[in-house]
Parts: structure tokens; C-alpha cells; sequence
């Protein structure tokens, strides 16, 4: 052939486009920081408000982790949020009524999302309901449950183990060596990869740039550690959603199941030609966002100290625009947890900024609108200019 | 033992409304490349769908037998698992993800628990050097053209060191050069004693590769050829129940001035920088057949593409259509400058898949469908289906969805659309791609026809007897630009490949 | 059409009393409905009941749906004051008397309101929280912006503290309103709202239980539960519970018992045709209704046992769950 | 060759087909109405129950039919609800402050909502910012601003006149007089139809066929227009709907326009190739649903004789459950505006159903939810079974 297939600069604007996508939103994020840390006079980037805002954004995060998975197979999760006010309910109820210990009680509305989760999988695999009406079904069904299990009351008070999970914070020495332990897996397993794809003979990337990078995060993740030390020390909520953010993006990446679930969304057709079981996938989605949703009553009803039946309205909705800030298509096949976490992060800095500043809450929702259209506009637009460069 | 590896026999299979295979028997002795050839909807592919499970067992009647043991599927890892691999007609590929990926998309390797990317990618570059592809393993799959895709769905179906091979139309999208390289591979892999089934419609390619032909003609077996009683002339009279004397029907016929004119035409890529293609100047004339060829990756498409407005991007140069100036900016103008562009990707170019036979045929021109501004649907049901008995659509209904239809019958639907445009000026990209000889020969019939109109026709054509047995000239495109032009006298398969291979650096400086 | 009879019981000679409440989500109307349908059963009616989550337009379509089923008296607890109308004037064309329970109806013909008055309930809670802190800084939480009521709590939580942030005494640190009464959102609210203040916080004028539920647990993460003045309403169950502990400072309490009893009483009254008594009338747009006016009662720690508890509302023993038992006031009998 | 185009067998069965689709809708439809029937004891489908029905569907029928269009061109508009609340609220406003007439204060709702509705388009079709994001950042917005605009207040009472829209009725004689227009109409079009397919010498279905089915359905409309004559006689907001319904169905059918929504919406690229405007469409479509979200907040207000801030709320998840359960697909392409309709009258039967039988709210939600999905699931098992005979 006349053309050398693999021209260089070719995939030199490769690199850069991937790059220019997935800064777009950081860039936003940091934006958006900015802006608001100067409306504040700083207050907005203070140690304390950090913490609170990152206890702020936990239950969208961890909804926002689930559905970026459900958004990447083709479908959608309305119920997310009545499923997480539910599955809170129920720890209440089998705390404050029944005095379960905490650990049966988080194992209880952790089983109990899984199991709403795989009757909702079940309707959309095997019987091919869309996802739109099983989980509009299922907000209003899950809902009602909660109603009619709780009598319309608010269950509180929880026990001190219970109300730990989403208001403590970790000491300062184990947030740091938590912190340095982070970093240091980085360096090893960049380290690690590039052993071994020299060992195979593979193409490695200019350390210079790796490391680099790497040192970049590391030292960004210390900065954040210190400044949560400043205050109360890290949020345990927050560390639930790096665990979880890290257990589903090695989920995605490294497990067949995540591939699969992404080829299913990319092109279910040739999925199902390559001898991929549709439905079974599809019904794990569910079961895995149902236990989410589990996790997110958890942290939901543990930082209110309390269950009401209203718990998670609409919160279906912000998990939803997290995911597609993140970077998520509506369309499936694409989307990533890391883009969904920073969503849930730039939905959760929009409320805490606005409500530093005291503005008038109808203005809070117009310019939140308009900030939730804008973002992604920019995010977009990157997106196309890099990838007609 | 029989000496077979495979042996299908009485398949019948039903669609609804459609009896696609009817009493079929195959038989595929060991290690032999096995042609299957017929019509467009013959039941091919449906035949290939029921050998690899896409068609579990109960679906439809009959018996297959592999190794002389009976087997039946119930899903396609069954089929998997018996040795049988297939590349299907329509790309099996997810565009998202990367082409390693792809490649072992169905393998054990990614139905480990953990997966090992660089094993994986590892591996996925032996498979591409293998075969004599330099593409990066870990680049999107979307990025590639058609016929490295298709490459890419042949690599697939490789590693899976399959007993049975079937390739259905692997060659649609491929250029020559690339069916060579697929041809070596064949070959390697016989000598290896795996056994093929090979479908096209490129008799040629068939020709050359098989050891034995079936033919099949509406859903049922007429003959299976073994190598001596192979010709062109025996398969094609099998196929379409009758001899074709002439493939290439080129009547002589009058020409007449000019009607469009391209002058010094560039454009560039979206982010403005890169020329696409660079300073290309030609002419058609009415009644003119244009014969227009090249490698892949010559830009032919997005030439033509561009000139109808199509493509986004800067672009500079005059075209003027019957002396005046077209100012074309997007596809709307060219329509109504009486161009038409066939596009050579027609599920993702061509058709609403989803929508009827009637409404695709006359979404580029509803205005003749509305002669009080509304749309008169039995007046649409009348155009549509005068247009399409024309070009001898095979449907069951003018009202089924496009999406039922074989895929040379979407071919036919497309080109209604664009015929009923009354187009001064039509523009063929590959227009018989993946089409049977039988349809083939009435396309070129057509175009014949339209010629005589005084209707000028572009045809863009990775098949070179195609050009040169159609065109009154013939442009060759090499890297954006027109390396040279050839009459229809001087065109010879060498001097058309001698201006294809031709470099840009040889005659015209880079671009900028 | 149908034409129903005149007010009189139906042929049976059993009333059917129709209760349109207006959202049963929330803990209190569940209260509010079972001691109504106890006295209505008492006072031998039937009671058909429906709840339109909130939404105006489905309790317009509810009513509608009750005035189909042949009912004799219609008590209504609006979900809007004035989105009801063309509910009551359909009801009035049909002879049917419509009790007003809890929330006026506005422009329609109404025979009968018994309520508290919401904009008392904003001022009492505004007035024990001047009480306490009669000079500071106060965050106001308001009710949900797109609930009515949450507008008349607001307007006589101002009507007493207005003046006071005029002469100075009283600085407004913040104000926010919590959509949909959510808990978590409070919580976010007084979690930035302390921040931003340094958690120079004297008071928080939170509009009903709910909310103040997470203003609480705001406060409790800085160690500012009990020291910060902190209203609420509805004596929710929850929210008396923190009033014993100390972390919430009042609640107002509409005694349930007598306005859910009242109500009934009043509605068999009209459907049997009798007359009722009323001190008082309020005009509507549309006409003096008699106002059967019954008030909220402020509860804070001093009076539980007296007021809640007393009423057995909540038990003693749910009330002190969290006190040990050494600390509890005495139980009453 | 060898097979004729038209072979009378195949075509038979292929209307079968879709027939069975089509009517399973219906079946749905009457075994609900008949469920409720027994269990109301008749209450359900008296006269007084039916206009209420009528009555209580307009509001989600008509957002319905809009986005059946939106829908169908591959895009959603979750901010309808917000819009008609807006909307409502902008028409009460006019006239209770500022005293306009009943016409003046219709046609500026109505322009308000179109105008918003553009600008939503715009970022749709213009930015290419996904309509989740944007309507989601609509809903936001419009209720900030109905929230700002009103201040928190309801807005009431309104003129007469604007009360009339919603809450009047046909005289009967008028009643009866458009219904046998409406049927003369349909035999009429039928009989011009069989008439031009002769002249051009296309194939006539059986005349017997044909105008027995109209037969049936002019009884039917006869037979509605008695019921509804022996209580109040037709409501106003029933015609405004069917107006509505039918002026959508002469778009989507006979207009150049509507055909080019279904190819966008089927083959975005095919349809741009084919000389189609795809952001101009695009746009327009937005600019229809913002009118129609308008004349659902005219309605909205008229019937409630006020305009409260919170109007409207979740109405664009019944709206849009409406159109799946008429047979639209979340994908794009599909779609038609009797279906939405039929779905509308599902979910107001439901809602209307179970409050005759006075269910407890939480048993509502619960039930409300099953059938929404088995609904649904009947729906596309039917048409599964008939693709598949
Ligand atoms: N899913 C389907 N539903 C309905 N009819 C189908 C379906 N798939 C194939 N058919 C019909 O079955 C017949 C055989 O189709 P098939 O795709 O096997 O033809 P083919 O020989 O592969 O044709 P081509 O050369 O065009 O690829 C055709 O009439 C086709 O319309
Ligand atoms: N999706 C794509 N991404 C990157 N480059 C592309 C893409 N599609 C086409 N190209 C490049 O654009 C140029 C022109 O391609 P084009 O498809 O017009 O060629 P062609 O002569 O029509 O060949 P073909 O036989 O493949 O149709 C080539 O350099 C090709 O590599
Ligand atoms: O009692 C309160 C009620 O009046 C209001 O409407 O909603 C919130 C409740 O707390
Ligand atoms: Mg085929
Ligand atoms: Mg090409």
C-alpha cells in the first residue's frame, strides 16, 4: 500500500484530542471553583467548606457511580432516587424500630437495593420494557412503599455507629498516611505497567511526562488531605466515594463484565453477534445500581440521623445530569465514573456556592439551570473542535 | 466419516411474510474453500446466521451436522464453541471501544475475570502484523475507515483459530489490494486445513478462491459446482436462472455539452488547517459517463461529498453547473441544482432504516409528492412504486420497512430516492457494492438509460472492470488530487493503477 | 345530571363525608385523618378519603371524583387557598356544604373554616425565638417556595421580627428557602450558612419540624446543638424528641385532636342540615366564612408533658426515648 | 423478476400485524376502563365520571402530543412541566395584576412558551448541548422564574371568560353536531382516499373493510357524545385536545415537515444528505412544544382559576410516559400522536380510577407503578408476537 497505515502525527492529535476532552471539564470544574471562591472572598475555598461540600455531594456521587454503568449500557434510572430514600427508610425502620445493629442494618438496605434493583434489571433484559417506564414504575412503586412501611413518619433517632458513617471524619495522621498510601499505589502500578510493557515489547510513554503527571496528582491530593486536616480532618463520606468511584472504574476497565457492558451500549447488535449475553449483563447493571442506591439511603439517612419519606426526591435527576457532565452519552457505549464523580462535584459546588453567597433561592435555580446548560456546552464544544483538529 | 465438514440439510427458515430459506442443503468438504453464491436475498446470509447460532436451533427446520455429528446451537458461543466463526455481512464491531478490543471481543481473553491489557494489546498486534496491518491496536475502532474495519472484523474472526471460517462478503469495502492480502490469508489458512465459506458477489474473487461453488436462488439450493464445472458464465446463468451475456452493457451514446464544471476545488478538513483535497479541476459533460478511480483513502468520497455540500469545512474553487456559478453550501442547494449523491455507506448514509420502502424513496424530492403543499400518500405510493418496479425491487410490500429488505434490494431503494430527484447530475459512490450480478447489470442498465437522458453521471468505483467497462473517461484520483485522466480508449487496468499509486510529492508540492 | 339531596343524609340514612387532604406524605396529616375518620365513625359517618400528594390539580380532579360518588359534606384541607374554587363552586352547584379544614379556600363559597391561623403559627414562632435571643443574628429558613403555606408562615414570622431588624436589634444572617421541605437540603443550607458565618449563628427561624431536623444535625456537627435557638412546627414525633433532648427549642403544635374533631363535628352539623356556632368570620373574596378558630399552642421543654403528651398525641415513653430515665420529668398519670 | 411486488397473501398479513400492535393499545386501554368499571361498580364509566376524565386527561394529553414530535426527532423535553407552570403563571399574572383580556393573555402564554421553547431549540439544535441537559436546565430555570415573576403567591382568580376554557361544555346540540361532522368527516376522507388510490390504478382495500371500521368508530364517537350529553355535554378542554391532536397528526402525516422529524429522528445523516435542514427542523420542534406547553398552561390555570408556583410539577414524566405507552420509542424515528393520546387517557384513567375507589395514596403509587410497566409490556409483547408470527 502507498500510505504507511500508522502516521505519526496522526496519532499525535490522537493524544492531544483525548487530552483537550477530559481537561474541558476539569477546566470547568476549576472555573466554577474560582468564580465562587472570589464571590465568597475565599469562604468558598476554606478548609471547612471544603469538607462540607464534599460531604455535600457524597449521595449524588455514589447514584452518579451506578448510572454512569446504566447510562453506558443503553439505558436510564429514574428510580435512583426513591430507591435510595427507600432503602434508607428501611435501615431506619430496622434500627429505630426494631434495634438492628448497624453493620445488619447497612447490609440490610445495601441487599434490599440490589434486590429492587434485580426486579427492575428483570423487567428491562427479559422482558424488554424500556428502562424510561420499568424505573418511572419503580420511583412511583418504591415510593409508595416507603409511605405505606414508614406511616408517613420521620424515623429517628439512629444509633452513634449509624450516624458515624456519614458525619465523621478521619484522624489526621491516618488521612495522611492514607493520602501517601494513594499516591505511592500510583507510582507503583504506572511503574508496574511500564515494566511490563517493556517486557512485552510494547510502546512506553515518555516517563518524563508519566511521572510528571503522576507527581501532579499526588501532590494535589496532599494539598486537599492538608486542607481537610486544617479543619475536621478527611470526610469518612468522602472515602466511601473514592471507594466506590475506585471499585467501579476497576470494574469497568479491568473486569470482562465492564467491557462487555460497554459493547452492549456501543452496539448491542454486534455485541450479541459476538456471543455476549445481553441479558444477563443488563439484569447486573440494575443489581449493582440497586445496591448503590442501597449504599447512597445509607449515607442519606446516616448524615439527617433520620428517615422521612420525602428522603431523595429528584435526586435521580442530579445523578443523571452528573453522569452527562461527566462526559456520559445518552446514547450508551460511552462514559466513564471519574467524569461522573466531577459532575456530582460540579452539581454539588453550584448548590454549596450559591448558598454561600445567600442569593435569593429562585435565582439560585435560574443561574443553576443556566450553569448546568453552559458547562456541557463547553465540554462540547472542546470535544468537537479536538476531534476535528 | 463422510469426508464433510459441514452438512446442512433441508433448512427451511421463515420470516414473516417471507419463506427466506426453503428445503436448503449445503455440503462443505474438509479443508476446502467453499463459495456460496446467489441473488441478492437468495438467503445467504440467513443460511451463515442459522450456522452460527444467530438463529438458535428451533427457529427454524432442518439439520446440521459438523464432522458428520449432529449439533445443534442454542446461542452463538455455541457455535463458538464448535469451531465455527463467521465475519457477518454488516459489521459485528463497537465503534467506542479500541481495536484490540474489537478483535478479541468474543474471546476468552476477554472473558477473563481480570483482564490483562497488555496481553491483550500484545496479542492484538501480532494478529494486525500477521496479516500485514500497521494500526495501532489501542486506537478507537471509529476512527478507521470502512475497509480497515472490515480488515479489522477479518483479524477477529482469525484469532478465534476457527475449524470452519465463513466470510460473508468480507471484500464490500475492500480495495484490491487489500482483497489480495485477504486472499493470501485464505489461502494460508487452507493450507492449514481450515475450511471456508466464502459468499460475494465478486465473481472474479470467487473465481480465484473457490474449490467448489452452491448456488442458491430464492431461498433454495439449485447446484453446487465442484471445481472443474466452475465458470463465470455456468454460476451466473445458476444464479439468475438465465444467461448474462454482457456484464458490462456500454451502449455508445451521444454527448452533449458541458454541465458541470470544477475548477481549481479544494477544501479542508473541519479544523481548517488540512486540505483535504487540493486544486482539482474537471468537467462533465451531458449524457457523459465519468468513471472516477483511485486507491482507498484518495479522497474520492469526501470529494464528492463535499461538492454536494455535505462535508463541513472551508473549501475554496469555482463549480459552475450548465455555465453558472452553483454556490453550494449544503446538500439542499445541490439537490436543487439537480445533483444527486449516492453515498457508498448506505445504512448510515442512505436510508431511514426504520422508515417504509415509499417514504425513503421520496424523502429527497416529497415536493413531487405534494401537489397542493400536502403530502398526497397515494400519489407518494404511486411514484414509489413506478420508480421502484423500474429498477425491479424485490418486497413483499412498498410499505415495509427498509430494515427487512437484502441488502443489493437497500441498494435499489436508495438509488430510487435519488432518481426521483430527476437529477441532472448523478453521482455514484460504489454504487454495486455488496450487489449481485443479476442487480448489478440492471444498475448499469439504468445508468445506460439515464445517459441517454442526457443526465451526467459520476461513478466512483473501487472495481476496476466496473470503470472501465462503464465509463467514457475516466479521472484517477491519488491523494487528494487528480493524478490523471484517461478516455475510455486508453484505459487499461495498468494505466489506471500506474496514476492511483502516483505520490503527490512527485508533482505537486505538499500541502501547506 | 345528578342531582343529590340537598344536603340531607343520603337514603340510608348514613352520612358520607368526603376528605380531600392534601398531601399524606407528611406525618401530620396521617394524624389529622385518623382522628377525623374516629370522630366522623363516632358520630356514625362514612368517611371516603382521598390525598393529592401536593398537587394542586389532583386534588381539584379528586374532589371531582368525590362529588361523583354521592357524598354529603365535603371537608377539604387545601393544598392551595386558592386553587380550589372551581372545586367548591362545582360542589355548591350540587347543594354539597364544604368545610374549609385547616386552610381557608379563597373566592368560592365556603360554610365552614376551622383552623388555626398559619400566619399565627409564623408569629409564634418568631416570638419564642425574640424571647430567647432578643438580639443576635438570625438565619431564616423558609418553607418550600413553590408551597403556599410557606408564604404565610414567612409573613408572620416577619410581621414580628420586621421591626426589630429595623431598630438594629436583630441582623438577618441569612436567608433560604428549602425546596420541597427536605431535610438534606436544610441540612446543606445551615452546614453553608454556618460557614459563611463563622458560626456566628444566635437563632434559626426554621419554618416546620422537617427542616429543622437538619438544621440540627448542621448545628450538631459543630457542637452548636442547644446552643443555637432553633423553631419548627407540626411537633412532629422526631422533633419533640430533640425538644426533650435540647437541641431544638420549640415546635408549634395545632392540636390535632381538637381541630380533626372539630372538623368532623362541624361537618356532620352541616350535612344534617343544622346550624353550626361560630365566633368569628373571615372574608375570602367571596364571602364571610364562620370561622371556627382554634389555636396553636408553642411547646417547648417546659410544657411537653402538658401539651403533646397530654393530648396523646405522642406517648410519654416515645417523647423521653433518649433520656435516661433520671432525667425525665415525672410521667403523668 | 421472480417475484411480483405485490403479492396479496403477504400484504394481508403485514396489516394484520399492524393491527394487533395497534390495538393492544386499545385492549389495554379497555381492560383498565373495565377493571375499574366492576370495581367502581359502574361508578367509573357514569356519564359525571367520564367528563370528569375527559377533563382531568387534557393537561398531559396535550404536553403528550408535543412531545410525541420531540420524541420522535430524537430529543426530550423533561422541562414541560416547569413551562406550563411558567406559562400559566405569565397568563394569571396579565390578568389578575395587569387586568388583560382572556384572548390577549391566551395568545401571550402561548408565545411565551414558544419563545422559550426556542431558545431551548436553539441550544439543541444550534449548540448541540444534549435536550436532557438543556431541558433539565429549562426546568430549573422556568420555575426560578415563576417563582421569581409571582413571587411565591398564587396567583388568583381569573376573568369568566379564561375560567370558561377549562371548565365548560358543549350545548348538546352543538355536541351532536360536531360529532356527525366528525364522522361525515372520516367517511368523507375515506371515500376521497379510495377514490384517487382507483384513478392512479393502485390496489383498494375492501370497501366493506374500510367503512365498517368507520362504521364503528362513528358509533363509538356517537355513543361518547351521548354519555357525555347526559351530564354536562362535551368539555371544552376535550375539544381544545382533540383540536390539537388532530392538527399534530395533519403535521406528522401531511406536512413536509412533519415527514423530515421521523428521518431526523430515524437517520440523523441520512436525513442531512437527503437536503434536510436538520437544526432548522430541529429547532422548530422545540418552538411546537414550547406553544403547546403554553396552551397546557393556559388550560392548567383555567381549571384550577389560579396559577400556584408550584403548577405543572412532574408533569413532563406523566408526558412522556404517556407517549411510550402510545408506542414511541426513547430512540428516535417512532412514534405517533394517537398513540400519546391513548397513553394520556391510560394514565388519567389510572389516577382517576383508583381515587374512585378512594386506595389509600400509598397503594395508589404502588399500583399506579405496576401498571405502567405491565402496560407497556403488554404493549411491546404484542408487538414482538406479531413481528415474530
Ligand atoms: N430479520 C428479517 N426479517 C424479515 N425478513 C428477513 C430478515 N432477514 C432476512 N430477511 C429476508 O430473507 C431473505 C433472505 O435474506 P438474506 O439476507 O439471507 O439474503 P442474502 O442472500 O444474504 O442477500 P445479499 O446478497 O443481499 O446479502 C430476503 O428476502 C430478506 O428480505
Ligand atoms: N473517520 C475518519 N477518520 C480519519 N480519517 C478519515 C476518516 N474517514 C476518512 N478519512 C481520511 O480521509 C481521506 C479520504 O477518504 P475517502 O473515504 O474520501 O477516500 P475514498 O477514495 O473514497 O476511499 P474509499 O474507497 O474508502 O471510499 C483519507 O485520507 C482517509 O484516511
Ligand atoms: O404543617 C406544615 C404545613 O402546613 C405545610 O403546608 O407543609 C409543611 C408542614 O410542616
Ligand atoms: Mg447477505
Ligand atoms: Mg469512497
Amino acid at each position: 500500500m502507498s500510505r504507511p497505515l500508522n502516521d505519526q502525527p496522526l496519532q499525535k492529535k490522537l493524544k492531544f484530542k483525548f487530552n483537550a476532552q477530559s481537561y474541558a471539564l476539569i477546566i470547568a470544574l476549576i472555573l466554577i471553583v474560582l468564580i465562587f471562591g472570589i464571590l465568597t472572598g475565599g469562604e468558598f475555598l476554606s478548609s471547612r467548606n471544603l469538607s462540607n461540600l464534599f460531604a455535600q455531594m457524597t449521595v449524588i456521587a455514589v447514584l452518579a457511580i451506578g448510572m454512569t454503568l446504566v447510562i453506558v449500557a443503553g439505558h436510564i434510572d429514574l428510580s435512583v432516587g426513591s430507591l435510595a430514600g427507600l432503602t434508607g427508610g428501611i435501615a431506619a425502620i430496622l434500627q429505630v424500630w426494631f434495634g438492628w445493629g448497624t453493620i445488619w442494618v447497612v447490609l440490610a438496605a445495601v441487599a434490599a437495593g440490589a434486590l429492587l434493583g434485580l426486579w427492575q434489571g428483570w423487567w428491562v433484559a427479559y422482558r424488554a420494557v424500556p428502562a424510561f417506564i420499568v424505573t418511572l414504575g419503580g420511583m412511583l412503586i418504591f415510593r409508595g412503599i416507603l409511605i405505606g412501611i414508614s406511616q408517613g413518619q420521620t424515623v429517628a433517632p439512629l444509633n452513634d455507629g449509624f450516624k458515624a458513617i456519614a458525619n465523621s471524619h478521619m484522624p489526621y495522621s491516618i488521612g495522611y498516611i492514607l493520602a501517601i498510601a494513594g499516591a505511592g499505589l500510583l507510582f507503583f502500578s504506572a511503574w508496574r505497567n511500564q515494566h511490563k510493557r517493556q517486557q512485552l515489547g510494547l510502546v512506553t510513554d515518555n516517563p518524563v511526562k508519566i511521572y510528571g503527571k503522576l507527581l501532579v496528582y499526588s501532590l494535589l491530593i496532599l494539598l486537599l488531605t492538608y486542607m481537610l486536616n486544617r479543619y475536621n480532618g478527611i470526610p469518612v463520606p468522602l472515602l466511601i466515594v473514592i471507594f466506590s468511584g475506585g471499585l467501579f472504574i476497576f470494574i469497568s476497565n479491568k473486569t470482562s463484565f465492564g467491557r462487555y457492558i460497554y459493547a452492549i451500549g456501543g452496539n448491542e447488535e454486534a455485541a450479541a453477534l459476538s456471543g455476549i449475553n445481553i441479558k444477563r449483563h443488563t439484569l447486573s447493571v440494575f443489581v449493582l445500581m440497586g445496591a448503590l442506591a442501597g449504599v447512597a439511603g445509607v449515607i442519606l439517612t446516616s448524615r439527617l440521623n433520620a428517615a422521612s419519606v420525602s428522603a431523595g426526591e429528584m435526586y435521580e435527576l442530579d445523578a443523571i445530569a452528573a453522569c452527562v457532565i461527566g462526559g456520559t452519552s445518552l446514547m450508551g457505549g460511552r462514559g466513564n465514573v471519574v467524569g461522573a464523580i466531577i459532575g456530582a462535584l460540579i452539581m454539588a459546588s453550584i448548590d454549596n456556592g450559591m448558598s454561600m453567597m445567600n442569593i435569593e433561592t429562585f435565582w439560585q435555580s435560574i443561574v443553576k439551570g443556566l450553569i448546568l446548560i453552559v458547562a456541557v456546552w463547553i465540554d462540547i464544544s472542546s470535544k468537537k473542535q479536538s476531534s476535528a483538529a | 466419516m463422510s469426508g464433510y465438514a459441514l452438512q446442512m440439510k433441508r433448512i427451511t427458515k421463515a420470516f414473516p411474510g417471507v419463506k427466506a430459506l426453503d428445503d436448503v442443503t449445503l455440503s462443505v468438504k474438509k479443508g476446502e474453500i467453499h463459495a456460496l453464491c446467489g441473488e441478492n436475498g437468495a438467503g445467504k446470509s440467513t443460511l451463515m446466521k442459522i450456522l452460527s447460532g444467530v438463529y438458535p436451533a428451533g427457529s427454524f427446520d432442518g439439520e446440521i451436522l459438523i464432522d458428520g455429528k449432529e449439533v445443534s446451537f442454542r446461542d452463538i458461543r455455541g457455535s463458538q464453541d464448535a469451531g465455527v466463526a463467521i465475519i457477518y455481512q454488516e459489521l459485528a464491531l463497537v465503534p467506542e471501544m479500541t481495536v484490540g478490543e474489537n478483535i478479541f471481543l468474543s474471546s476468552d481473553l476477554m472473558r477473563e475475570k481480570v483482564l490483562n491489557w497488555n496481553k491483550l494489546y500484545v496479542e492484538a498486534k501480532r494478529w494486525l502484523d500477521q496479516i500485514g496491518l500497521d494500526i495501532d491496536p489501542q486506537r478507537k475502532l471509529g476512527e478507521l475507515t470502512v475497509g480497515k474495519q472490515q480488515l479489522i472484523e477479518i483479524v477477529k474472526a482469525l484469532t478465534k483459530n476457527a475449524e470452519i471460517l465463513i466470510l460473508d462478503e468480507p471484500t464490500a469495502a475492500l480495495t484490491e489490494s487489500e482483497v489480495k492480502i485477504l486472499m493470501g490469508i485464505l489461502k494460508d489458512l487452507q493450507s492449514k486445513g481450515v475450511t471456508c465459506i466464502y459468499i460475494s458477489h465478486k465473481l472474479g474473487e470467487v473465481m480465484a478462491l473457490a474449490d467448489s461453488v452452491t448456488v442458491l436462488r430464492d431461498g433454495r439450493t439449485i447446484d453446487t459446482l465442484n471445481a472443474s464445472e466452475i465458470t463465470e458464465d455456468t454460476i451466473v446463468s445458476k444464479m439468475v436462472g438465465r444467461s448474462l451475456t454482457d456484464y458490462f452493457p456500454y451502449e455508445a451514446h451521444e454527448i452533449g455539452e458541458e454541465t458541470l464544471n470544477v475548477h481549481n476545488y479544494s477544501f479542508y478538513h473541519t479544523s481548517a488547517d488540512e486540505k483535504v483535497a487540493h486544486n482539482v479541476s474537471f468537467t462533465l459533460r451531458k449524457g457523459e459517463i465519468l468513471g472516477v478511480s483511485g486507491l482507498m483513502g484518495a479522497g474520492r468520497s469526501e470529494l464528492f461529498i463535499s461538492l454536494f455540500g455535505g462535508y463541513p469545512g472551508k473549501k475554496s474553487g469555482e463549480v459552475t453547473i450548465d455555465g453558472k456559478p452553483a454556490n453550494i453550501k449544503k446538500p439542499s442547494d445541490a439537490i436543487r441544482a439537480g445533483l444527486a449523491y449516492v453515498s457508498e455507506d448506505r445504512k448510515r448514509y442512505g436510508l431511514i432504516l426504520g422508515m417504509e420502502i415509499t417514504k425513503n424513496a421520496t424523502l429527497a424530492a416529497l415536493q413531487h409528492v405534494m401537489p397542493k403543499g400536502l403530502i398526497d400518500s397515494s400519489l407518494e405510493l404511486k411514484s414509489a412504486e413506478a420508480i421502484t418496479s423500474k429498477l425491479n425491487l424485490k418486497a413483499h410490500s412498498l410499505e415495509a420497512k427498509v430494515d427487512q429488505l437484502s441488502g443489493g434490494n437497500q441498494q435499489k431503494v436508495v438509488l430510487s430516492k435519488w432518481l426521483f430527484t430527476d437529477p441532472k447530475i448523478l453521482i455514484l459512490d460504489e454504487p454495486t457494492r455488496g450487489i449481485d450480478v443479476g442487480a448489478k447489470t440492471e444498475i448499469y442498465k439504468i445508468i445506460n438509460e439515464l445517459s441517454q437522458q442526457g443526465v451526467g453521471i459520476i461513478m466512483i468505483s473501487s472495481e476496476l472492470p466496473e470503470v472501465l467497462g462503464m465509463s467514457d473517461r475516466i479521472l484517477v484520483m491519488a491523494d487528494g488530487t487528480i493524478s490523471g485522466e484517461l478516455s475510455r480508449e486508453e484505459a487499461t487496468e495498468e494505466s489506471v493503477m500506474k496514476l492511483a499509486t502516483r505520490r503527490r510529492d512527485n508533482h505537486e508540492p505538499a500541502f501547506k | 345530571s345528578n342531582e343529590s339531596d340537598d344536603g340531607e343524609a343520603s337514603s340510608d340514612g348514613e352520612i358520607t363525608i368526603g376528605l380531600s387532604v392534601a398531601d399524606l406524605t407528611l406525618e401530620r396529616w396521617q394524624h389529622d385523618r385518623d382522628i377525623f375518620m374516629g370522630k366522623a365513625e363516632e358520630l356514625g359517618a362514612e368517611v371516603l378519603v382521598q390525598s393529592a400528594d401536593g398537587e394542586d390539580e389532583k386534588q381539584l380532579s379528586q374532589i371531582q371524583n368525590m362529588l361523583s360518588q354521592d357524598i354529603d359534606v365535603l371537608v377539604i384541607i387545601a393544598n392551595n387557598s386558592d386553587a380550589l374554587t372551581p372545586a367548591v363552586n362545582q360542589a355548591k352547584e350540587e347543594n354539597i356544604p364544604v368545610v374549609a379544614y385547616d386552610r381557608l379556600i379563597n373566592n368560592a363559597e365556603v360554610d365552614a373554616y376551622v383552623s388555626f391561623d398559619n400566619e399565627r403559627v409564623g408569629e409564634m414562632q418568631a416570638e419564642f425565638l425574640v424571647d430567647q435571643v432578643p438580639e443576635g443574628k438570625y438565619f431564616l429558613l423558609g418553607g418550600a417556595p413553590t408551597d403556599n403555606n410557606a408564604q404565610m408562615f414567612r409573613d408572620g414570622q416577619m410581621n414580628v421580627l420586621d421591626p426589630l431588624i429595623e431598630n438594629g436589634d436583630i441582623e438577618v444572617a441569612g436567608d433560604q428557602w428549602v425546596e420541597g421541605w427536605s431535610a438534606e437540603t436544610a441540612m446543606s443550607i445551615v452546614e453553608n450558612g454556618l460557614t459563611a458565618n463563622e458560626n456566628d449563628i444566635d437563632a434559626i427561624v426554621a419554618t416546620n419540624d422537617s427542616t429543622a431536623g437538619g438544621a440540627v444535625q448542621a448545628l450538631a456537627a459543630q457542637n452548636l446543638a442547644g446552643d443555637v435557638a432553633i423553631s419548627g412546627q407540626d411537633a412532629d414525633l422526631a422533633a419533640v424528641q430533640r425538644i426533650a433532648e435540647g437541641t431544638q427549642s420549640m415546635t408549634v403544635y395545632k392540636p390535632i385532636q381538637d381541630i380533626a374533631a372539630k372538623n368532623a363535628e362541624v361537618a356532620v352539623q352541616l350535612a344534617k342540615g343544622e346550624d353550626i356556632e361560630a365566633e368569628d368570620t373571615v372574608n375570602n373574596g367571596a364571602t364571610d366564612v364562620p370561622f371556627i378558630k382554634l389555636d396553636p399552642i408553642k411547646v417547648s421543654q417546659d410544657n411537653l408533658v402538658d401539651t403533646v403528651i397530654a393530648d396523646d398525641f405522642h406517648s410519654f415513653e416515645e417523647v423521653y426515648e433518649n433520656i435516661p430515665e433520671d432525667e425525665r420529668p415525672e410521667k403523668p398519670e
